[in-house]
């Protein structure tokens, strides 16, 4: 069974690691999940989401309990305490187009080894990464991101995994279900097998490690 | 109206029936109020959607379904939500006629400025680089000056979020298009002088022979 | 309305286009449209599809009536005709492995310049293609492809052309949906809007230009 | 049990329980009819969805739901389906535990060829050339010979599939792991000898230690 409970979680956690958090500011995001981290204080670790939220929600909690080293996002604008702990260089921020930063994602997930985007062309993005020529017209190379840990959240699973993402909360959770060694989903509602439409599920059991119950 | 009605009204006169718009956070949004009922225009959410209509209040709240700025929003009946992969691809496959944001500078080139002011605020670039390199049509909607201080300059001094991307650039007081020699000068509000707009601008301008005023 | 009559899809096609045709070995292909292609007797195709099918069904109709100058396929073994006037040099045909082929349609459809892919390296496909090393691994560029006009079936449409694909018809449809100038979806059910499930649309309908009644 | 039995009964002991596991197209779907009931595997379809459970007949025929062969199959209660793109993510990004695929020639260094003869027969790779390059364990499946002449070489001399990317080679005659200096025969049918495998195969042979017999 994939079902675990949240207090079974620290087999799958330590100091140090590259999580991949779904959400987008913090819509989306497995907030039993993130609580869960804060209270158990894992520290330096390396998040690959999408902003880091407000300090009081979603991944925002990781950054304001200090626990993130690096943060790899596309924006950090809600949440001030990253714009903080980032100018007082107790935190370490990559700013990363929104498009590229899902494609990078994809990327690791997929088996790619990158993509050229025109995206950042003439601009600071271009900064210490390959600018590809194809046929007259320039690119970004962007490498793949992948991670040790993913949560997700899903508003629906069957039993066997299988994840539906109502509405606006698919965001980034796709994605980071197929770019992690170990994929975690806080689930809404779990319904029995054959329940789901299976035209509407964007994430297949085969991808999904272990669910915990969310709220 | 005030200064930024004026603006957000002037822009919605840029949208045409069947459109699909993509507006930023804070001013762009306005937009939205002054597009006709009868038009039919998609607006585009970055965060994985289209088909938003307006801000959800009471029972319409549904924290699964929210805007770009993390806001509960409602949905038209057409509406599709999809992952931040394909919001981007939307977005950079060119399948966005229009896309609406500010700016805290911007240059008769047509490079923007949006994104960060190095040292004091980094809130990050979220879609920007994606939406001005992607889009058809990329408007600029801001004041005019920030407090007198010109805004729009012969060259950006701050981090370009992309590189000779805008289209239109429309304030309080001028519509201005982006052209090979500069910016012309194409409308000018009802309250303002040729003069006026040219004495608070710091680009080389060119004003339209068929200058026309709006209001 | 996007929805036409069969007998007017010649404004949309002519000679020496590069179409897309969804399917797989047939199944999800628009066999009306591409009947109407047949019966017309357009001819210097570039054709854009998963397999050529079979010599009575889907894109192989196409290839029995010769009306294809050159095919971007990634198997044709199940349509003796292809292999024929391949051999016979009447028709060029070039092979790309199906993953690299999926993804250059997405390519051409979400505006990147190319993807980095390990597959076919060491074989006859890296020829005449660009090798790129990443971290000591080496990536076959695999650029975009984009064409005039995509061909495409969809079980059901809602009237203003949000697409659902049942089953195992998805395969190329939702990915050329993004990757031509018109796209033009033959459809099977026609439903009023908001009775699909917003999670389960594949195509938004700001990608569909037409569409056709099928069978 | 005829060779082709003998040889899916073999390649089903090397499928585990809870699994991935892609079957090309001829023999190697053969497979499948061997794996215990009871053992929880998910058959990937490359056209696109797991959960694939046999040919359907009579009314269990849906003309939306068909194998990478074309063929009307039904699915299991956990199927998922999805487009090219997702189903050759899962395929590349190493999601799939095990491919079993037909072979032209395989050598000791683990190449394949199984997708052209030059000038005689051009079916294509198909998806084949992602399936040896993403999935984790790669298994060739095919007659020991054909009509007497070693299909098993020192070096392939048909276009290649695959470079160094087999790791399993099961015939009705033996089975071989690809390993550093050879093939390492670890089984071989009980109806023959090591005598009899060896003048049937073109590759440098190393007897395992443990060389175990299979029925």
């Amino acid at each position: 069974m994939k079902m675990i409970d949240v207090h079974t979680l620290d087999a799958h956690i330590k100091d140090g690691m590259t999580i991949m958090v779904g959400g987008f500011l913090g819509a989306g995001t497995p907030e039993m999940l993130v609580d869960y981290i804060v209270e158990k204080g894992y520290k330096d670790l390396t998040l690959i989401c999408n902003d880091t939220a407000f300090p009081d929600k979603g991944v925002g909690k990781l950054v304001v309990a200090k626990q993130i080293g690096k943060a790899i996002v596309s924006h950090i604008g809600t949440n001030p305490e990253t714009g903080r702990q980032m100018m007082a260089e107790e935190m370490e921020v990559e700013l990363v187009p929104q498009g590229s930063l899902a494609e990078k994602v994809r990327c690791g997930g997929v088996g790619l080894g990158g993509i050229l985007t025109p995206t950042g062309i003439g601009t600071e993005v271009e900064a210490d990464k390959t600018v590809v020529e194809v046929n007259g017209e320039k690119f970004i190379l962007e490498q793949p991101l992948h991670a040790d840990l993913a949560l997700i959240y899903a508003s629906t699973a069957d039993e066997k995994g299988n994840l539906v993402y109502e509405g606006s909360t698919k965001n980034f959770n796709p994605l980071m279900a197929m770019a992690a060694d170990t994929v975690i989903a806080e689930v809404g509602e779990v319904v029995p097998v054959g329940t789901l439409n299976p035209d509407s599920i964007l994430t297949p059991h085969i991808l999904v490690d272990y669910m915990v119950k969310g709220a | 109206m005030n200064a930024k009605e004026i603006i957000a009204n002037r822009i919605a006169k840029e949208v045409e029936d069947g459109s699909v718009v993509n507006l930023g956070i804070g001013l762009p949004t306005m937009v939205a109020n002054y597009i006709p009922d009868d038009m039919d225009v998609t607006l585009h959410s970055e965060n994985g959607f289209i088909g938003l209509d307006k801000v959800a209040t009471g029972d319409e709240i549904n924290p699964n379904i929210t805007n770009a700025g993390g806001q509960p929003v409602t949905v038209k009946s057409s509406a599709v939500f999809f992952d931040s992969a394909m919001s981007f691809a939307l977005i950079r496959g060119g399948h966005i006629d229009i896309t609406v944001l500010g700016a805290l500078e911007v240059d008769q080139k047509g490079n923007l400025a949006n994104y960060m002011v190095p040292g004091k605020m980094v809130p990050g670039m979220g879609g920007a680089m994606d939406l001005v390199t992607g889009a058809k049509k990329v408007i600029v909607a801001m004041m005019h000056t920030a407090k007198g201080t010109p805004k729009i300059l012969k060259e950006c001094t701050l981090p370009l979020t992309g590189k000779q991307v805008v289209d239109l650039i429309i304030t309080e007081l001028a519509v201005f298009k982006v052209v090979a020699d500069g910016l012309l000068l194409q409308e000018i509000h009802e309250s303002t002088t040729v003069e006026n707009v040219l004495e608070l601008t710091g680009a080389d301008v060119i004003v339209s022979d068929t200058l026309a005023t709006f209001a």
